[in-house]
């Protein structure tokens, strides 16, 4: 049965990609398109902030999007290890490469905003430290999941890493809450609804649907390449094994 | 009565199908021989059976309870001998043998071991000081020490001499004659009485069964 | 359980005292590492006394991965390591022991040599009592968290550097409080939240790290 | 002669090229050290300018020992080493090839990376220039210097700790040097003669350094 | 005529003698099997007239020429084949064998070596993939590949199938017939002609010869 579903599965999954890319890469484009142009001509420059604001509409979404990512390679990750689904365990590889460039976005923005707001590139505070050692978590999942000859113990490896490091995913959400910091709480993803003008809001949200459509496009298209460079290594072995 | 059986074992390794279909069966008393070419799966089987590798498909069971179920109970009652002899180089040969006869609650037994094994003059020596067949045996006297039912040895013999190989085998047809069951893997000869042979290479995947 | 528990413990402590001089190493490690920082920083005092805790945190924590790297890595090519996955006691077990072993050998002897660097450092004389309580919580999170990078990269091709990225980004939260409290505390605020929140991260890695890190373990032997 | 040397260097290159992000490992932590370090000293701008030019040799430093410990680690588990030695040429030549292909990928990656941290730390920009100037003339002195240790800790059971014990004290000299050449030349006093002693350093060690790690690679594998 | 001879050799391991007053001589085309119990020395005198290991008393001399005076002519003349196969994980079966075979400065045999040993199907495979007895064949091709007189082999029947085994015999039949000399050491039986045989256990030291 079990051995079923590991010949069958990447067959489905190849399927279910192959209909899914195109979408996602065209709904990538549109929403950016749309997103783009409502935060740059249509939603209004800040009272205080002027339009160095803008920034938010990159900012904001990537910062998002490197806390889901990470999110979601737990969830594959713990997948891989209690079920053993193989297409699990490329998901959370696959994924990434494109939460660490998330996530060095969201500090890029950030600083740049930093400048102009705080009058400094970059504090020590407990946001800006926990989204740091993100990256560093990012980065040390990459490493460690290369750093084996068989591909399969990096995959259980960096499994457990990524299940021990999601603890600090709560931190970096809530390290607003919990101490006094110079980056502003949260306003859209709260208690009680979204306390911020709708003109602000909707680029927003549609900043942040395109990076989510971007996120699974690339994932798409990263995960068939690894199922099909699997496929190619084990034939080549095959072939010399006998 | 206790039987100790595999069924439908599937292995894979490094993306590559092992061996596949693998039944084997041994009751109280019954040996276990694993032959086959170099990378047919013999390590890999009796990795299998220890619980050290998880098989792909299939169940390995001891009394009809999959070993999985409670590791614990499974590491009580068998005896792993891999490629590696584990002898700390700081420890000596009776520290060595007695810390693992500790674990599974034996200690009055090492020096009846070593004695078996014509190492007891070697009892105060440092691991490190030791040759390759000296290790071997020390490994070998840890097994002693503690009786349990279920052996498994991979290729025990190698680096031993002759005397000790002799030796070896008037140990196995004693726990065997004990009601203990033994596993081991080979490329000489051993000659147990009436055990079963398993050829690994009749196991190899056919040309379908890749694993993705 | 208990008896295994000690059998290990007793194992390791016989194999730390006899063959390396462990402790003393660790302990040489982290005198040279603060050397080393006096002088890249310079013998200006008051820069050196502003940046006391930090540098002697910095150097601990270097100091503890350092030798945390082998902890599994011997027992792991010599065999040991499958034995011990195989006795009939859960790894977990095996785990706590061998970090406590580690602990003891290797994370007393800092904190004993750490007032000494202080003074080296000429550390504001407040700092000393907290410096030796933060590092009594801390060193035992660091050994915890350690354990599952040292898991993790047994059997890798790069052991010392990958564990450092695996590991350090976690030690940041335990360096930024573990150098607060002492700041606080020479600075004459409240430091008692410090230690609170050090205890809490002690707590966390006691209950999780054990299981993470036998699950690395048990791969890795697979 | 020549042959043989490429050809070590040429394996060597392939094998870190192939298995080990090993040049972005040693580039990450390099960068993880620093951070450590910004944390731990706290965020004042003028501190950290005060301090950038010895963080960043220290972290060099650092970087490239725990790379240095596994130079011949590997190939000395495996049995290589012992062919190696056995091979029809000097061993000299053999250790030098390991180190020229260990420097080409960890030390020149870390040059690179040290301008950026550098602005990371607000180091005054006159000294930029100077940095990667004695970081090109110091690294090779520092991996050759590390292979001493590198074949003196084989076959010791503490890798990590002992070899740092036994060249972080003979990387002392570079490091002093180090940072005084950018120091000087950021408060604009001359450097030359700074250069000119690390130059001394490198082709000292570049004289005694491969018969040093050969004899300690030759008792190692006896 | 090229000799290989060892004079009077004294051992010296751990502070304890191993063997002592050892000699050995061995000419073209001949052979010495070393045998004898674990721990009687047979891999240290290999390490020996390797190089690797110096004698506390004594010399190797090839040709009359004591070996440590020029350890690189040494090299150049001699494979030896140790415990350890020094199979590089990350590279092909190909590239381990032929960075080795470059070194003695052949590299057009090497596929002869595969073909040889029946691995030429490995060729391409990473050293990682491969089964204790395939990484032994690995180490052996090595030694076809880059012909040198000297042959020291140590227990290179390890982990080999039958097969390979008689492979191996017929390989150092023909060396011989060549004119090359072989050393090995075994606990089994290797049929070779007319080769002298070395029981190691006679050089053991008396009681009182320990050394300080
Ligand atoms: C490198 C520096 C910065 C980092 C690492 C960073 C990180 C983050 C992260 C992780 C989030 C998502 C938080 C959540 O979902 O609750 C976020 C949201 C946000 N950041 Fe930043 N940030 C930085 C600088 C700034 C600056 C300078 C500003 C402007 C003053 C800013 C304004 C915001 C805003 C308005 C949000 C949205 C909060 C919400 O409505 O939920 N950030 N940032
Ligand atoms: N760690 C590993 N990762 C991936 N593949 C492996 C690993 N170990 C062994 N293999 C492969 O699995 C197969 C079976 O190996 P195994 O070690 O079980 O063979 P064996 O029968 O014990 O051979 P030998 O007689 O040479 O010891 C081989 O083809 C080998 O290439
Ligand atoms: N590295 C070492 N340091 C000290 N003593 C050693 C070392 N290696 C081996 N010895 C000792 O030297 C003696 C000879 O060892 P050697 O390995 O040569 O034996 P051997 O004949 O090859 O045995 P085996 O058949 O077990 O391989 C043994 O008594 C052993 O204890
Ligand atoms: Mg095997
Ligand atoms: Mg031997």
């Amino acid at each position: 049965m079990k051995r079923i579903d590991y010949l069958a599965n990447p067959t489905r999954f190849m399927r279910l990609a192959a209909v899914l890319t195109p979408w996602m890469g065209w709904a990538t484009v549109l929403l950016a398109a749309v997103g783009l142009y409502l935060a740059f001509f249509v939603a209004p420059p800040d009272y205080q902030q002027g339009e160095s604001v803008r920034i938010m509409y990159v900012h904001v979404p990537t910062s998002w999007m490197a806390l889901f990512c990470y999110v979601s390679m737990a969830v594959a990750a713990a997948t891989g290890l209690i079920w053993k689904h193989p297409v699990a365990d490329l998901v959370a590889k696959c994924t990434a490469p494109v939460g660490a460039a998330f996530c060095f976005l969201a500090l890029l923005t950030g600083s740049l905003w930093g400048k102009p707001m705080w009058g400094t590139y970059w504090v020590w505070d407990a946001r800006l430290t926990s989204m740091l050692i993100l990256l560093f978590l990012y980065l040390g999942y990459i490493a460690l999941v290369n750093a084996f000859d068989d591909p399969a113990r990096g995959a259980k490896a960096s499994s457990i890493l990524v299940l021990v490091g999601v603890v600090n995913v709560p931190i970096i959400k809530f390290s607003v809450d919990w101490w006094n910091t110079l980056h502003q709480p949260a306003s859209v993803i709260k208690m009680g609804g979204p306390s911020i003008h709708p003109t602000m809001l909707w680029p927003l949200l549609l900043m942040a649907l395109a990076f989510t459509t971007y996120y699974v496009w690339v994932l798409m298209v990263r995960v068939r390449g690894e199922i099909i460079a699997n496929k190619i290594r084990v034939l080549r072995l095959k072939q010399v094994h006998g | 009565m206790t039987q100790f059986t595999g069924k439908d074992l599937l292995c894979v390794r490094g993306g590559r199908v092992v061996f596949t279909g693998l039944d084997f069966s041994v009751g109280p008393g019954g040996a276990l021989v694993l032959i086959g070419p170099n990378g047919s799966g013999k390590s890999s089987l009796l990795r299998l059976m220890a619980g050290l590798l998880k098989p792909y498909a299939g169940i390995v069971a001891w009394d009809g309870e999959g070993i999985a179920e409670d590791p614990e109970a499974h590491g009580g009652r068998m005896h792993y001998v891999g490629h590696h002899d584990a002898v700390k180089p700081a420890l000596s040969v009776h520290e060595n043998v007695s810390f693992w006869a500790g674990l599974h609650g034996h200690v009055g037994t090492v020096d009846g071991a070593l004695e078996t094994l014509a190492i007891s003059h070697l009892s105060d020596v440092p691991g490190r000081f030791l040759s390759a067949g000296q290790k071997r045996r020390v490994n070998l006297a840890r097994v002693l020490a503690a009786p349990s039912p279920l052996w498994l040895l991979d290729e025990p013999t190698t680096a031993l001499d002759k005397a000790t190989i002799t030796t070896l085998e008037r140990q196995i047809a004693e726990h065997r004659a004990g009601g203990g069951i033994v596993v081991l893997s080979t490329h000489g000869e051993i000659p147990l009485e009436g055990a079963g042979v398993l050829e690994l290479a009749h196991f190899q995947a056919g040309s379908g069964e890749i694993a993705a | 359980m208990m008896g295994v528990f000690g059998a290990i413990v007793r194992r390791d402590l016989r194999l730390a005292l006899r063959q390396g001089m462990d402790s003393v190493m660790v302990v040489m490690f982290f005198v040279i590492a603060v050397v080393l920082f006096s002088f890249g920083v310079g013998p200006e005092p008051n820069v050196l006394a502003r940046i006391a805790a930090g540098v002697i945190w910095v150097s601990a924590l270097l100091a503890s991965m350092l030798s945390l790297e082998r902890l599994f890595q011997i027992d792991y090519e010599d065999g040991s390591l499958e034995l011990l996955a195989l006795a009939p006691v859960p790894l977990e077990v095996a785990v706590v022991a061998k970090v406590t072993a580690h602990w003891l050998t290797t994370g007393l002897p800092l904190i004993l040599a750490a007032p000494l660097l202080a003074v080296l450092l000429r550390m504001d004389g407040e700092g000393f009592g907290i410096l030796i309580a933060v590092l009594l919580i801390g060193t035992p999170t660091l050994s915890l968290i350690g354990a599952v990078g040292a898991g993790l990269i047994l059997g890798s091709r790069r052991g010392g550097v990958l564990l450092s990225l695996l590991i350090l980004p976690l030690y940041i939260p335990v360096l930024i409080f573990g150098v607060g409290a002492v700041d606080a505390a020479i600075g004459g605020f409240p430091f008692k939240a410090h230690l609170l929140i050090l205890g809490a991260f002690l707590a966390g890695s006691a209950a999780l790290c054990p299981w993470a890190a036998a699950a690395a373990v048990r791969q890795a032997i697979e």
